[in-house]
């Protein structure tokens, strides 16, 4: 059955997020803004960025926002510390991205001015933008979101959003998933991953693909072939999911910007499972000085070793 | 194109008997790459090794692969040997055909065959291996040594004998440590001062010995052979090179009851003062807190009567740095009190005691100095309380110790002695009293250790009973102990004059910042960790830095003493050259392609890696990168397999050789 | 200034009982302080040391109830007797470190476990929660002169880390109480020792053992009386009084009170109200000789 | 004197992955020993179990391996103090994925086997070859490797025959 | 006493350890809990033999014996003991097992007493001292024991003669069946 989602306070979101922009961008307090703007098409939103005051009323918030503005920033990163004090417009979801650059050294906080945005939850990438927001058209990360209310920023409206609770999709997928015989599990992502073009769309969105040189594209000595075909697809998506493990927190923007439909936010939302269970960690809500990959405890879980 | 050539060993029979060694070298010969193959009786012999030498001569080698033993036999020799006919000793590489072939295996085919593979992904291996050059560290021949108790001091006199300067730092306004503090010692009852005071003073007079007293470490830089340590030096308030130790400043303090720490608090001492009479250096301190000049601005009486006019109210805190090449941390221990632990912390008090607010109820080092000659009851045995003699003394072993409740699971490991000796130390002078002991087990190792007990219970009459103390509580003057003999399976109770508490020994307080400062590791009880519990239990992971005495775990003297000549001796090695050499299998970073996400930096359990900065002409920083001091690196690679882009790279093991190893399967 | 504090309430089996002056102290006392109090409806027995004994899950179960019959009632749970106080505790202790009892325990009382519910103990809230200023502001009587042994007993401390009420070993919380309203504490040697407990109807011979032990100590720390907070320990050592006087051939004549008495009394509580009649060793001689009624 | 060896249909490739201080040497005490045990293994040698990228192991399945085996020095034992600690995470997160896109983990293996313990060292390796022989050829990697070089999948009958006789 | 692996129980011993929560084996046998029990003048096997029995699998001597019975459940021992063992837990682990196996002990009247509290709770929700103690003196067979006390608890209002009914109480009846159940299916100890 479908549900409708509340998006009602999304208007005096805007509002707010207006009238904080414009009073931070007047007095000084930053030097630009990176939000979300409407775009041409009707209902739907692109990020923008903003450097006077003026254009503070062109900042919005509404379902179609979907985009993870982090992604902004990392590429930005050199240039930041000469610009002076950045605002960025953030949902939960794209803190947490935010809270893991600030762990890796690629962000400081004191660079951040970060204005959180209550959010109910975006629209899927299937939908069109000017579709209202049901339990249908809501994004499958939404779905599971535990960060409505971003915390820690330098200004949040005060709206609250209601937010219904939903069936866990990625939950589900990887639970039906972890039920198939390993051959099974292989023909599923077999075929995922036989579609794979290497258009590279899923690592230059992801904000925690920050490495100059990726480790997939250096060639002495080839790690993983480049080739958009199976054996190299499977290796470069297995290498993704690894690097991610532990620092990923489910923005799901390379699932979204995947032309090829593969469900790459899976892999991702496996690791932080497992993660989670094996050392207690959850990616994006505290800044940590080591991530579960590179810390370690004496007791910790060998069963698995001989 | 390499011209790699190819040395397979017969090792005797003890690998041709299983590998067929001609088809093996005839078969690598084919391989690309490679100029020259041949097999030989014994390579590791002189004429083997001859061999190896001429043919790369001969054959122009870029590369050499020795298929016989293990590396881990002789590696070094065949890197040597390459060395000598002109090549860099890391572009040899051994296939290990012996222990892991010929003789693990019994079929001659099966065997050849493998040992053809093993060979073959060595060659592959090889094509990769670059030149390294051996890496070498100045070293500055100048040691640090922290903490001038035994063990310190012991470190200390042992480096400068051997002619090298030594930095000595202490805490406290005299060096000596808790030895000085104690008035006999097992397991032959010599008077602890006796064979102290000679040390302290040797260091006093040592001409290659600088001694800062009343100092502490405030920050280390450097690596090993190239450590820059700054040092505060407390301000004494007195200028030690005017003073002569006359004290007078003492005599004529007007502030003279403050409780002698020295002298767990039961003697007095004025505010100007040296801790004991025979403290080295002989220069007083003021102990600003209680001294009426700090606190109201009046009296000023020290510097009036002080003729060399050496008192100085002015003085302040001083930072000095020295350059030193290794460190030997010796920072001894703190004793563990039983009164209530603030809450939260790891370690608990003893409440069922009374959380140390029963008078009479002391601990060891409390009795050492009531049964020390020159300590402030002149050696007798007097209850704090009342000063009677206490004619039923009751001694409790593992306070603190082997207590998992109380936060603390080990062994202090010298209490029982030290017990045992303070029975007899009471019997002697309290001879018609009783000393009985509540103990758990007697851990008497060492020599003449055990003997040494069985003499307190049989010749001294020391009463013990296997069993805790459950309880203490005072009644009238006495002091009920509530204990259980479980031999007997009865419960005992006592009711006692005085109670003496083997405490635990724990870390000095601070240990943990220090170690920080220092970049070394330490356990749990922030007891310092050694770079191996059996084989290397003087040195510290991080090199240079060396470990004495208790602050490494619970020792008595003659253990701490060992160590301490066995940390000197570990400083006088890396002093016996000018320079350093190490293998240089060490991570670099390619500074192009990292980012600084430091995830290198998180893994590092050496403390190499460095943050660096990376600025283009006009100064403006381009970005911050990873920089491995070579110096400290250890060499295991976590760095590399942890980052994400493989921009730092581990020497000897790059990614490149290693693939190279598995594409040739 | 807080809000009006409010606790629902678990009296215990022997508040509705033998220590019926304990629960009648207790709700004049907090009716005094203006603290809330709403009694748990239809709460029962939670085992106490018979249960946990011969049957933990039995135990667990019981005092899983209860607590979840708490849930009701608004506010943290105040409990007046030390042994339902311990048995509270300890149940959300061990299920909280153990899935194994936890999962048994909720197939028991067939419903999902709520272990966040704060179980509070009634001086936890005189000395924290209301406070001991606030405490002292409400007395109208301070009990000057009166000497009182402070007696804790086993289960309002004890073991290690569950009921977190004070130190262990060395706990003040009463010492405190009664000092903010204007007793003098004596300091004593026994007043954590047990005085035999439920053996009072099993094995009285021990009992009468144990708690001369604590009278004794009482008496030579030059207590005037004694001061509970559990009502077996009340039982033991004030209806049993007169029979240890006769086997030891001793003369204690050492009043128990409850906390909530004496506190009461020092907010003004007329004797009825605090059912000072109901105790064993009469009290009046004493109070009367100290001006305190 | 030696009982008739065995012949078998498949021979597994298996690749070790080991560190230089305990494993390694672990190895070579069975040498010296002379312990017997199956030919099928391949060892590398790092210097530490922290050195080994999982890369590495996802390159040895690409190369062919039918098993792999990462060995190092019991916790606690580590050379370099800690490397065996990260790897211990690192791989308990590494087979995970590998499990969830369809690896079968009984063919990947972790083991601590000390310089010690050359026993031990025959004990795994044998244990794993014996199970990865019994398992049969691990064809998932291959396939694509395969298809790589047709650019399509294998589903004629001549196709089929073909893949067969490689 | 002959110790072999047949004579060592060692399932014995992880039941007391499953039931207590606590390790057996951890006691190193420093005789803390013994020095401090209130009770163990009355037992005996003070507390840490009661515990080195069972290091031995000699669970038979203990259950055997009164000492598990006369503990007063003060957990004294508990706290002082510098190693955790949760001592005042294992004691309950070998009454419960003791109470199962309906096994001999000395004490019966302790037992007894246990079982009417016990009988009382199901049957009423809540104690009523008054029913218990003259049950108690009734099935024990100490018709005069503290009949001084009776009277003048009564009149003190102390023993409450009537009680309500409480509305739990078929829930109450619920958790009894329902842990009667679960052991039937062998899913509790």
């Amino acid at each position: 059955m479908t549900q409708t989602i509340d998006t009602n306070i999304y208007a005096a979101v805007t509002e707010a997020i207006q009238s904080e922009a414009q009073r931070i961008l007047a007095a000084g307090e930053v030097t630009a803004i990176v939000g979300y703007a409407a775009a041409r098409r009707k209902g739907s939103a692109q990020p923008i960025v903003i450097t006077s005051a003026d254009d503070a009323q062109k900042l919005i918030f509404t379902p179609a926002c979907v985009n993870n503005l982090a992604v902004y920033l990392t590429k930005a990163k050199k240039e930041i510390p000469k610009s002076g004090r950045i605002g960025i417009v953030v949902k939960g979801c794209d803190l947490k991205a935010l809270v893991g650059l600030m762990g890796e050294s690629q962000l400081k906080r004191e660079q951040l001015y970060l204005i959180g945005v209550p959010c109910a939850g975006v629209l899927a990438s299937t939908i069109q933008p000017d579709t209202g927001l049901t339990s249908d058209s809501i994004a499958p990360k939404c779905r599971e979101c535990d960060a409505h209310l971003p915390q820690g920023c330098d200004f949040v409206p005060s709206q609250t959003p209601v937010t219904p609770e939903l069936e866990k999709k990625y939950a589900a997928e990887i639970a039906r998933l972890e039920a198939l015989t390993p051959q099974e599990r292989w023909a599923y992502w077999k075929e995922q991953f036989s579609k794979c073009i290497k258009c590279y769309a899923c690592r230059q969105v992801c904000p925690f693909c920050f490495c100059e040189q990726c480790l997939c594209d250096r060639n002495k000595p080839q790690m993983v072939d480049t080739t958009p075909r199976p054996a190299g697809n499977t290796a470069w998506h297995i290498v993704r999911a690894m690097h991610l493990a532990g620092r990923c927190a489910g923005c799901a923007e390379c699932e979204r910007v995947c032309p090829m439909d593969i469900p790459l936010n899976l892999l991702n939302r496996k690791m932080a499972k497992e993660l989670k269970e094996l050392y207690d960690y959850e990616a994006g809500f505290d800044v940590h000085d080591k991530g579960p990959l590179n810390s370690y405890t004496e007791k910790d879980d060998q069963s698995f070793i001989k | 194109m390499s011209r790699i050539g190819v040395f397979v060993c017969h090792c005797g029979e003890n690998i041709s008997r299983t590998v067929d060694v001609e088809r093996v070298a005839a078969q690598v010969g084919k391989m690309p790459g490679v100029a020259f193959a041949t097999d030989y009786k014994y390579m590791c012999s002189d004429p083997g090794q001859t061999l190896l030498k001429k043919t790369i001569q001969e054959q122009k080698l870029s590369h050499v692969v020795v298929a016989a033993c293990s590396p881990r036999m002789h590696e070094k020799t065949f890197r040597k040997a390459v060395e000598a006919a002109g090549l860099n000793p890391y572009l040899c590489e051994m296939a290990n055909i012996r222990e892991h072939c010929s003789w693990v295996h019994e079929d001659k085919q099966e065997a050849t065959a493998k040992a053809i593979e093993i060979v073959g992904m060595l060659v592959e291996r090889v094509k990769k291996n670059r030149v390294l050059p051996t890496i070498t560290v100045p070293v500055t021949k100048r040691s640090l040594v922290i903490g001038g108790g035994i063990a310190g001091i012991q470190a200390a006199l042992d480096i400068a004998d051997a002619g090298h300067e030594v930095v000595l730092v202490e805490r406290d306004p005299s060096i000596g440590g808790h030895m000085a503090q104690l008035s006999e010692t097992f397991p032959t009852l010599d008077c602890s001062q006796c064979i102290m005071t000679p040390k302290m003073v040797d260091v006093a007079n040592h001409p290659n010995i600088t001694l800062y007293s009343y100092s502490e470490i405030e920050q280390v830089d450097g690596y090993i052979g190239n450590f820059q340590v700054t040092i505060r030096r407390k301000a004494r308030s007195v200028d030690e090179d005017k003073c002569t130790g006359c004290g007078v400043c003492m005599e004529k303090c007007p502030v003279k009851k403050i409780p002698n720490k020295f002298d767990c608090n039961l003697g007095m001492r004025p505010a100007i003062y040296v801790p004991f009479p025979q403290a080295v250096p002989n220069t007083p301190v003021i102990d600003r807190d209680n001294c009426i000049k700090f606190k109201t601005g009046k009296c000023g009486l020290c510097q009036k009567v002080c003729g060399p006019g050496a008192v100085d109210y002015e003085q302040e805190d001083t930072l000095i740095v020295e350059p030193v090449g290794a460190i030997v941390v010796a920072t001894g221990f703190d004793l563990y009190t039983i009164d209530e632990k603030p809450k939260g912390s790891m370690i608990k008090g003893y409440g069922e005691f009374g959380h140390g607010k029963i008078p009479d109820v002391i601990d060891g080092m409390t009795f050492e100095r009531l049964a020390s000659a020159s300590g402030p009851t002149g050696g007798k045995i007097l209850r704090p309380s009342d000063g009677k003699e206490p004619k039923q003394i009751v001694f409790i072993q593992c306070i603190g110790s082997r207590a998992r409740e109380k936060g603390i699971s080990y062994c202090s490991k010298v209490c029982c002695m030290y017990t045992a000796k303070h029975t007899m130390l009471y019997h002697h002078k309290v001879h018609d009293g009783q000393a009985y002991v509540f103990f758990m087990d007697a851990r008497t190792p060492g020599k003449a250790y055990d003997e040494f007990w069985r003499r307190s219970i049989e010749e001294e009459e020391a009463v013990y009973i296997r069993g805790m103390v459950s309880r203490l509580y005072q009644k009238g003057n006495k002091i009920v102990v509530m204990g259980s003999d479980i031999a007997v399976g009865v419960q005992v109770e006592i009711e006692a004059d005085m109670v003496v508490l083997a405490t635990a020994i724990q870390p000095r307080t601070g240990a943990d910042s220090l170690a920080q400062k220092l970049g070394i590791s330490y356990d749990k009880y922030n007891f310092y960790s050694e770079a191996h519990a059996k084989l290397r239990p003087v040195e510290c992971a991080t090199a240079g830095i060396y470990l004495a005495g208790a602050c490494q775990g619970p020792k008595d003297i003659p253990d701490t003493v060992s160590q301490a000549s066995a940390a000197a001796a570990k400083v006088m090695t890396l002093f016996a050259k000018d320079k350093l050499e190490r293998e240089p299998i060490v991570a670099r970073v390619k500074e192009a392609g990292c980012v600084g996400c430091f995830a290198c930096k998180k893994v590092c359990a050496y403390g190499a890696v460095e943050e660096k900065e990376i600025r283009d002409r006009q100064g403006n920083l381009i970005k911050v990168v990873a920089y491995v001091n070579p110096g400290v690196c250890g060499g295991c690679g976590t760095c590399q397999a942890t980052c994400p882009s493989k921009s730092v790279e581990l020497d000897g093991y790059t990614d490149e050789q290693i693939v190279a190893m598995i594409e040739a399967l | 200034m807080k809000d009006k504090l409010n606790y629902s309430y678990y009296p215990g089996c022997s508040l509705h009982a033998s220590a019926g002056e304990y629960d009648l102290s207790t709700r004049e006392l907090f009716k005094r302080l203006s603290i809330g109090l709403t009694e748990v409806p239809d709460w029962f027995c939670c085992g106490a040391t018979p249960a946990h004994n011969v049957d933990e899950l039995l135990s667990l179960s019981l005092c899983a109830k209860n607590l979840e019959l708490a849930e009701q009632v608004e506010g943290d749970l105040a409990v007046a007797c030390a042994a339902c106080f311990s048995r509270l505790k300890t149940t959300q202790h061990v299920l909280a470190e153990s899935d194994v009892k936890r999962k048994q325990v909720e197939k028991a009382i067939d419903a999902p476990l709520k272990l966040d519910g704060k179980v509070k103990h009634l001086l936890e809230i005189l000395a924290r929660d209301l406070g001991l200023e606030r405490l002292a502001a409400s007395v109208t009587k301070p009990l000057a002169g009166l000497k009182v042994a402070c007696y804790y007993g086993c289960l309002l401390t004890r073991p290690n880390d569950v009921p977190n009420l004070d130190c262990v070993e060395a706990p003040t919380i009463m010492e405190d109480v009664l000092k903010a309203v204007g007793a003098e504490t004596v300091a004593w040697s026994h007043r954590m020792e047990c005085c035999g407990a439920n053996f009072t109807l099993s094995r009285p011979g021990v009992v009468i053992q144990l708690t001369n032990a604590i009278l004794e100590s009482a008496k030579e720390a030059g207590a005037d009386c004694v001061m509970v907070a559990c009502p077996l320990c009340h039982g033991n050592l004030d209806i049993r009084q007169k029979e240890i006087e006769g086997v030891y051939n001793v003369n204690y004549g050492l009043p128990v009170f409850y906390i909530t008495q004496l506190v009461g009394l020092a907010c003004g509580l007329s004797s009825d109200k605090l059912g000072l009649g109901a105790l064993i060793v009469n009290p009046m001689p004493l109070l009367k000789e100290k001006q305190l009624l | 004197m030696h009982p008739e060896k065995q012949k078998h249909d498949f021979e597994p490739k298996i690749i070790a992955f080991v560190c230089t201080w305990c494993t390694y040497a672990g190895a070579d005490l069975a040498g010296t020993s002379r312990m017997q045990y199956p030919a099928n293994v391949r060892v590398l040698k790092f210097p530490c179990t922290g050195r080994i990228d999982p890369v590495f192991i996802l390159k040895a399945f690409q190369q062919g391996a039918d098993g792999v085996l990462v060995s190092g020095c019991h916790p606690g034992d580590c050379h370099y103090i800690a490397g065996n600690f990260h790897a211990r995470r690192r791989f308990a997160a590494f087979r995970k994925l590998l499990e969830f896109v369809g690896v079968d983990l009984e063919r990947l293996q972790f083991s601590w086997v000390s310089a010690a313990e050359g026993g031990k060292w025959v004990e795994v390796v044998s244990d794993l070859t014996e199970k990865v022989r019994n398992m049969g050829p691990m064809t998932e990697f291959k396939e694509l490797a395969l298809e790589e070089q047709w650019s399509g999948t294998i589903n004629t009958e001549e196709l089929k025959e073909a893949y067969k006789q490689i | 006493m002959i110790i072999s692996q047949s004579t060592m129980d060692v399932d014995f011993v992880r039941k007391v350890e499953a039931l207590s929560g606590t390790s057996v084996r951890r006691c190193f046998q420093c005789g803390k809990c013994s020095a401090g029990c209130p009770m163990a003048t009355f037992m005996e096997h003070p507390p840490n033999r009661v515990v080195r029995l069972l290091q031995l699998g000699q669970w038979q001597r203990i259950l055997a014996g009164r000492s598990i019975w006369y503990c007063a459940s003060c957990e004294t021992c508990s706290t002082r003991c510098p190693n955790k063992v949760h001592l005042a837990s294992i004691m309950d682990a070998l009454r419960k097992l003791s109470w199962d196996a309906e096994g001999p002990s000395k004490e019966s009247y302790v037992q007894l007493a246990n079982k009417l509290f016990l009988q009382n709770i199901r049957t009423y929700g809540r104690q009523y001292e008054m029913r218990l103690a003259a049950v108690f003196n009734v099935k024990s067979g100490q018709f005069l024991k503290d009949l001084m006390l009776g009277p003048k608890l009564i009149s003190k209002g102390k023993l409450k003669m009537f009680h309500s009914k409480n509305k739990n109480m078929p829930e109450i009846e619920k958790i009894f069946t329902r842990i009667e159940e679960m052991r039937k299916k062998g899913e509790a100890l």
